[in-house]
């Protein structure tokens, strides 16, 4: 790609036919069951749903899962059998087998199109069996892949309690009266809680939510840290039974693009404060955030610049393997505004941006930096394009020819044996992307297909369809 | 409902889409909400498919279910019709969007209005059948399609090809190794000096589907995919077919003298004997092997099989009959084919289990201590806890089952490829053999947690110790025997003495 | 077979070529090394000897080996380098990196060739490193396979105490003169040592030789013990540090065919009376061999023949697989009179029994015992050939057409390939055969290729060589 | 002395052995003690050998010390003379024998009086060559013996095959999947349209030996094996060789193309351009598989490939060349042919290690943590101890390498089988992949253990709790390179905060 002239136009959006391939919402279930530690997820829904999980997550079969199909069969259809007693018969094995702090009901297509009543069944199980029951309508009618995640999380916010519970006062000590601060030092020593509170500015409460595999909550928790930003808890924690306190009034702020529901949720049902900023996703976005969250608090950032420029410094190896180069986003997992946006601070031009759901409102900070971004590094503005079709993507695919795709499962063998480079977008899903630390392994991934593809290219292996076959792009 | 953890068979769609997807310039329309649509993955990552998957899904989303979906799915079948002029589409719900009952077959005929194609709605009951009967149930309707219409339209050709000719039914994109058996079966047939008039479906072409009846017999490896187009071609050109599947050598002979048979009571005058003699002691090496020092040392071990209809099948077979190997339990997922499994394993096993219920599975393995065992994958991550090595031989399939190096379970290397399976599942071979004699310097501990849970007796120091001395591969036997040989007896601890004493009577 | 007329005349004995196969005798390593647990093995020899270890043992990659090739160069062979200093490095290394109680020199062939002076150069590095070093010329120039252990044995023999060490008085007790009894209980409680002492007749004591698996030295040990008989020890205990007090006059017994120097070094050196016997091989042999030690302490024996009558009955369903069919024993591994023995209780005829080496001393009262077998089973005698020649006997086995033939590993598959129904006579070295308990399990082994190759006689796949090939039956 | 645990390449007589039983008809009498026989035990347990070893062992024992063996060795040799009709008997020694220092070369001249057969005296140095430079040598002496006995005889044919031909030369009995790699390059042969004249050793008649050089060009396979008989028929004949080792996409494409050379420089007019580019971009798959996800995920995965050379340095080639992985160590054994392996892999490579000592290339892959080894059945022990998986590329032999199943090395269908042992050898694939994000379910400890063993620094509770959360397959790097981070910078203590520190800094 040669560079371009600055594009000062705003952003544009489109909208599609929604002819794309995503994963069904319920995947959640695959990285939600690890992070909280308590839980079992039981996913009502069909066959479809089942081999769905299997195939795609495949990790079910693994050691001793904690979720599992509650797989609906002719009778639960027609509605000869009784959902609630069905649903009983499952929930008594489950904790019989099990014993989890909680079951998490993921609501499927089938539960909305039979109209089960699962948010009316689950308070009476919840009471009957003594087991807190948490419904989340993962459906693939209202949702997208990451969205799953979401409505989880949202119904969560519910769970949460309003206030900390009575502590024995026993152990307590004077400069120490916030309740929270006592609940999330448990284990800790005495000596060690005092001097760590002197660490913090004093700032009203903050809860972050978005659920991140725990080295991820320690980077941020201590990144904040050295701002004297406390993090007073993570919705989800590791254990149901640790969900933080959330009082009205309590900051909160998302680590995901994908959160829009439960952000909702705080604000509405909650009545706490939500931070709106980019996702700390990249040295830049990273940044951004930890800056949002302080001035927010008023407190003045340290050495935030140098901490970017030195990240930046240090992948600088892997930062030129993109500049000046293209990508192109089908769009999978919400995370594509972000991605681009750090890829756009990179040097990258973004070509297009594929996007399942585009909440401009949750979202609004992250496409104002990543408008930013393009004028600052003098790229031009990418085509935001909401329920992308996959088939016109591929014709513009074929005629733009992006140095990088990034796409589905789906598409990316097919993509590849043609010559084009993809990246499969579900590995930022699970990859471990967030904050500073972690700048080298998301390039790592960028990077990969170039690294990889570069010298194939030098065996001329790059075209590896026959030309009859290499006509046939569409899905 | 049920509680599931695992399932053997997928839904019905995906057996549709496997006969859909197989046939060259086949278009499916999958009428289903967005997530449903993981077929176009597991196409193209298991299988590392080059092309694009011919599946586009007519998507179920809310204003879908306000406004129904009549105008959407006829709309996606004349775009795909547009856009790459397939020969035929065939339209499908999914368990979830079949709840609608809505007429999808006017969507049908109202998109043959306008499509140049062909367009079909996969015919099944997405409640009723799983994958492998869905898969052969849209098998049979597209032939059926296309003989009908040849008829209709006087092209239907008559007569026979000149030298003896066949049909291989059932060869299927995902289907377990697959496409190595294809070639395999080529080979063989070439071998056999027989023409092969067409595969089905794989890449074959629905405009040639009404020549099928031009093959002299059909062949059909399979027994979950291509038995009813058999059947409806022998009901309706009397057309003769083969079901014997050609897996290890003993049934692979009997396959080629069925061929035999066939094909001489239609005229012809072959003798396969010397072929299938030679084959048998000097080409394929399965023989061989069975007679061999490294096979004499398997004779009596203990294995449970465990897989669909025709693996589980030739594979127990094999164990049993051409290798000495005592299969304890031969069980299958077919539930709705039970009746055959259990006529053809009968007389090769201890025990018949037929259960789709992953957990009763794995009591029932965990209960049987066998040496190794033949399964799908879930037995595999099974022997995995159990410490029990686990060959794989059916699906469900994952992407080891797409090997790149040439591995077929039919046909003459199919046999030498089950013969290498089944020998480095036992882990034998001198080195491990002689281990074993020597006690092994393997440290792993193996005994099934449920053995030493529930024991009510008292084990002697001593005894414990000599206990533990036992190689772990047996020491859960011995355990188990021991206390079985006590209880029996009425004796609450267990001595040395009474260790030996148990040995010896009972073998423990 | 069909049945023939009792053959009335004496065994006859044949010495053939000595063109036979058979494993080299520092083979012995394999198994000793893991029955001293610690000792450390160090064959002094050339790349040949270490091949031989690391294909046909196939052990030695395996976790610790406490074995090793000390393999000679060229400059050793040439004598350029000085054999003490060569010896002394790698011993340090040893000593440095295992720190064995023992360091068991195997000499071989090439030791012997060239003359090095392991006897002489032992005691040197012995008081030079402190740490003891036995000696054993396990080679191939003058022994056969399982003769290894008995020159290793021979040689160890010399280095049991020869009275027992002064033990602490504090624990002494009355009616516990005897130190080695205390030798032998270590770890045990009081109590138990005096209800034990209570069970055994009063006869001298009695010291068993040859490495069994400790399994197996239990049964037996068990098996005595039921008679009033106690082991005071065993050559070789588990630990080289623990080896049995021999004082002249002590009764010993072997119980292995092949250690006929051993039996010699005890009753020479150590002046110890050897009590001559079939071997514990078999029901038949170990009632036998128990017999012998009763009548020689003047123990009626009590319910023996029971015991033998009940294991044959038990056995009988594996019996029967071979009554009335011939077996033809190649040669290999010295054990081939007491298995044919054995066989011919079980009703087989026997046809033949190769043996490398054939003492007709030690072996006298299994000699007899086979004679007698056949005359009361009514069998021909079989001809027992020393220094086998193999191609003769492939030629006879072509003739005679065994329904079993016991062989080495070379030849092995080449018979099944002809459809000749073999099994390794290596098996027998390795399996527990020794005892009572055993018999189940020596039988599982005779009885396998008869159990496999019937049905695959069915299957019609017994001769699988070419016409062409068949003819070539020669080695 | 050198202290020896395990040795890579056998004593000079498997060579010789390996050579002269590969051969139909000849016969082996090896001057040796009893117990050096084992050759016949190989042959016939590994390779699963249906037929008797042509190896006589004329045993040395006292006797034979005391007198001399020449009378033995005769009477041995005119013995199987008589009995098996050989056409050629190649007498050796072994190390223990050749100390004896006996005038061999006149025993041989002895037997050759009364012996219908050739008899030859197999001429290498027992301590200065092993297994592998034994084999070049005796291939090359009987070749050279039925040449010069040709020439003398006049019976040396003259001129070329009319099409071009080929002799392939190495192929021998024990060779690691020799005989698969010999049916896969008579395959490619016949694709290139070139005749087979000849295969050498294996299964081949001395007699026929003499027709070598109307072949038009000889190809070697192997490094190891052929190189010296080929060079010795380019002095003799001006025949050109190849010895490209088709092994790998890349490398098999360059052996073709030599093989075009050498046959349009001998006047004919092949272009194999078209075959390649088919063959690399359709037919195998290893190609394609090069660029597929499955190994996109390999892409700067860490390997140590070891073995001899042929396969050590194809290995490295194809890891690091056509596929991207990167290789921390190749190395080979073949100590006598180092620089060969240097010029072959520097480039490829990090380290390069020439070593025929296990302990040091145990220690040498401890060191360098790769996520994968290719190397010999003792890097698969190594691996195992470390926990890390080994695909095995080279002899020494096992039985597991004699596979029953089709598995070539070498050509088209070899580059798949390679494809499939790397990603095996990896355990990615989608369902590894994802469990490797997720963290895994797999509680395994895999620190090795020097590296917690020498640490002098002390870790937080709160670090090593962190650490524990990284999984466990890269757990002891990150360790390692906090430890490295935190000693640079002199810190004794190392908390969470110096974890990311030392992340951020080097990728730890």
């Amino acid at each position: 790609m040669t560079a371009t002239q600055p594009n000062t136009t705003a952003l544009s959006f489109e909208c599609e036919t929604g002819n794309y391939h995503t994963f069904c919402p319920i995947s959640c279930v695959a990285w939600l069951y690890q992070k909280i530690e308590d839980s079992f997820f039981l996913v009502i829904g069909t066959k479809t749903c089942g081999y769905f999980l299997q195939n795609a997550m495949g990790v079910m079969i693994f050691a001793e899962p904690r979720y599992a199909m509650a797989e609906l069969e002719e009778g639960d259809i027609s509605a000869q059998l009784n959902d609630y007693e069905e649903l009983k018969r499952l929930c008594l094995q489950v904790k019989r087998d099990r014993n989890p702090s909680v079951i998490v009901f993921i609501g499927t297509c089938t539960t909305e199109i039979i109209k089960m009543d699962l948010e009316g069944l689950a308070p009476r199980l919840e009471a009957e069996l003594g087991i807190p029951i948490v419904v989340a309508r993962a459906n693939g009618l209202d949702y997208a892949f990451t969205q799953g995640e979401d409505t989880v999380l949202a119904a969560m916010a519910n769970r949460c309690p309003s206030e900390a519970p009575a502590v024995k006062e026993t152990t307590s000590e004077p400069g120490q009266g916030n309740a929270i601060s006592r609940l999330l030092n448990f284990g800790r020593k005495q000596e060690e809680i005092v001097a760590d509170e002197s660490q913090y500015a004093d700032h009203p409460p903050l809860v972050l939510f978005g659920s991140l595999p725990d080295p991820v909550v320690t980077q941020l928790t201590l990144e904040l840290k050295k701002q004297g930003i406390k993090v007073s808890g993570w919705l989800p924690e590791k254990r149901f039974t640790e969900l933080p306190v959330i009082e009205p009034g309590y900051y909160v702020s998302g680590v995901h693009p994908f959160l829009s529901r439960t952000a909702t949720a705080m604000m509405r049902r909650r009545k706490c404060k939500l931070i709106g900023s980019p996702f700390p996703i990249g040295p830049d976005g990273t940044r951004a955030w930890i800056e949002k969250l302080c001035s927010v608090f008023n407190i003045e950032p340290k050495g935030l610049a140098e901490r970017e420029a030195e990240i930046w410094a240090s992948v600088e190896d892997y930062v030129k393997l993109v500049r000046g180069k293209s990508v192109f986003f089908m769009g999978d997992n919400l995370l594509e505004i972000s991605l681009a946006r750090f890829l756009a601070r990179c040097g990258m031009t973004v070509l297009e941006i594929g996007i399942p759901y585009m909440d401009k409102r949750y979202q609004g900070a992250e496409l104002a930096l990543l408008e930013q971004t393009c004028h600052e590094k003098g790229t031009p503005l990418p085509k935001i394009v909401e329920k992308p079709d996959n088939h016109n993507q591929l014709q513009r695919i074929l005629e733009l020819e992006p140095d990088l795709v990034i796409t589905g499962m789906a598409h990316a063998n097919p993509l590849e044996a043609r010559g084009i480079d993809t990246k499969w977008s579900v590995e930022f899903t699970f990859a471990q992307i967030q904050g500073f630390t972690n700048t080298r392994d998301l390039l790592e991934l960028v990077t990969r297909p170039l690294r990889r593809n570069t010298h194939l290219k030098e065996l001329g292996w790059d075209k590896l369809v026959k030309s009859e076959d290499a006509k046939r792009v569409t899905v | 409902m049920k509680l599931a953890y695992w399932m053997y068979a997928g839904p019905a769609h995906i057996g549709t889409l496997r006969i859909a997807s197989s046939f060259k310039n086949v278009h499916a329309i999958m009428h289903a909400p967005i997530g449903d649509d993981y077929f176009n993955v597991m196409r193209s990552m298991l299988e590392r498919e080059r092309n694009f998957t011919p599946v586009t899904t007519s998507s179920v989303d809310r204003t879908v279910l306000a406004r129904g979906s009549q105008e959407k799915v006829v709309d996606n079948i004349t775009r795909k019709d547009a856009e790459v002029s397939p020969d035929l589409t065939v339209l499908t719900p999914t368990c979830t969007s079949s709840i609608l009952q809505e007429d999808l077959e006017n969507f049908v005929e109202r998109a043959q209005l306008t499509a140049r194609c062909d367009v079909m709605l996969a015919d099944v009951n997405h409640y009723r059948v799983n994958e492998l009967q869905a898969a052969d149930r849209t098998l049979n309707q597209i032939v059926e399609f296309y003989i009908d219409k040849a008829r209709k339209g006087g092209t239907l050709p008559t007569g026979k090809t000149e030298r003896p000719s066949v049909n291989i039914i059932g060869i299927t994109s995902l289907g377990f190794h697959n496409q190595h058996d294809c070639t395999e079966l080529k080979r063989l047939m070439a071998d056999l000096g027989i023409e092969v008039n067409q595969v089905i479906p794989e890449k074959a072409s629905v405009h040639h589907l009404k020549d099928l009846p031009r093959a002299w017999f059909n062949l059909v490896p399979y027994r979950e995919v291509g038995l009813m187009t058999a059947r409806y071609l022998e009901a309706e050109f009397g057309m003769p077919f083969v079901d014997v599947t050609p897996m290890g050598v003993v049934e692979t002979a009997r396959c080629i003298r069925a061929i035999q048979q066939v094909l001489n009571a239609s005229g012809a005058a072959v003798d396969y004997e010397d072929y299938i003699d030679n084959q048998t002691r000097y080409v394929s090496q399965a023989a061989w092997f069975s007679r061999s020092i490294d096979c004499q040392n398997l004779t009596g071990k203990k294995a449970v099989v465990f897989g669909d209809n025709t693996h589980a099948i030739a594979m127990t077979k094999i164990l049993a009959r051409e290798m000495g190997i005592r299969v304890a339990i031969a069980g299958t997922y077919c539930k709705y084919d039970a009746d055959w499994f259990r006529t053809q394993v009968g007389e090769f096993c201890d025990e018949v289990l037929i259960s789709d219920d992953n957990g009763a599975v794995a009591d029932a393995i965990a209960r049987a201590e066998p040496a190794a065992i033949f399964g799908t994958q879930m037995e595999r991550h099974i022997g995995k806890r159990l410490n029990i090595p686990c060959g794989v031989i059916a699906a469900p399939i994952h992407v080891q089952n797409f090997p790149i190096g040439y591995k077929p379970f039919v046909g003459y290397e199919g046999t030498n490829q089950i013969s290498d399976l089944v020998y480095n599942s036992f882990t034998l071979g001198m080195e491990d053999h002689l281990l074993e004699i020597f006690g092994g310097h393997d440290t792993k501990e193996v005994i099934h947690k449920s053995i030493s849970a529930d024991s009510d007796l008292n084990w002697t120091k001593d005894a414990l110790a000599e206990l533990n001395k036992v190689p772990g591969f047996v020491r859960g036997k011995v355990k188990r025997n021991t206390e079985k040989f006590a209880r029996e007896r009425q004796l609450s601890s267990i001595t040395i003495e009474l260790m030996y004493a148990a040995k010896e009577a009972v073998g423990a």
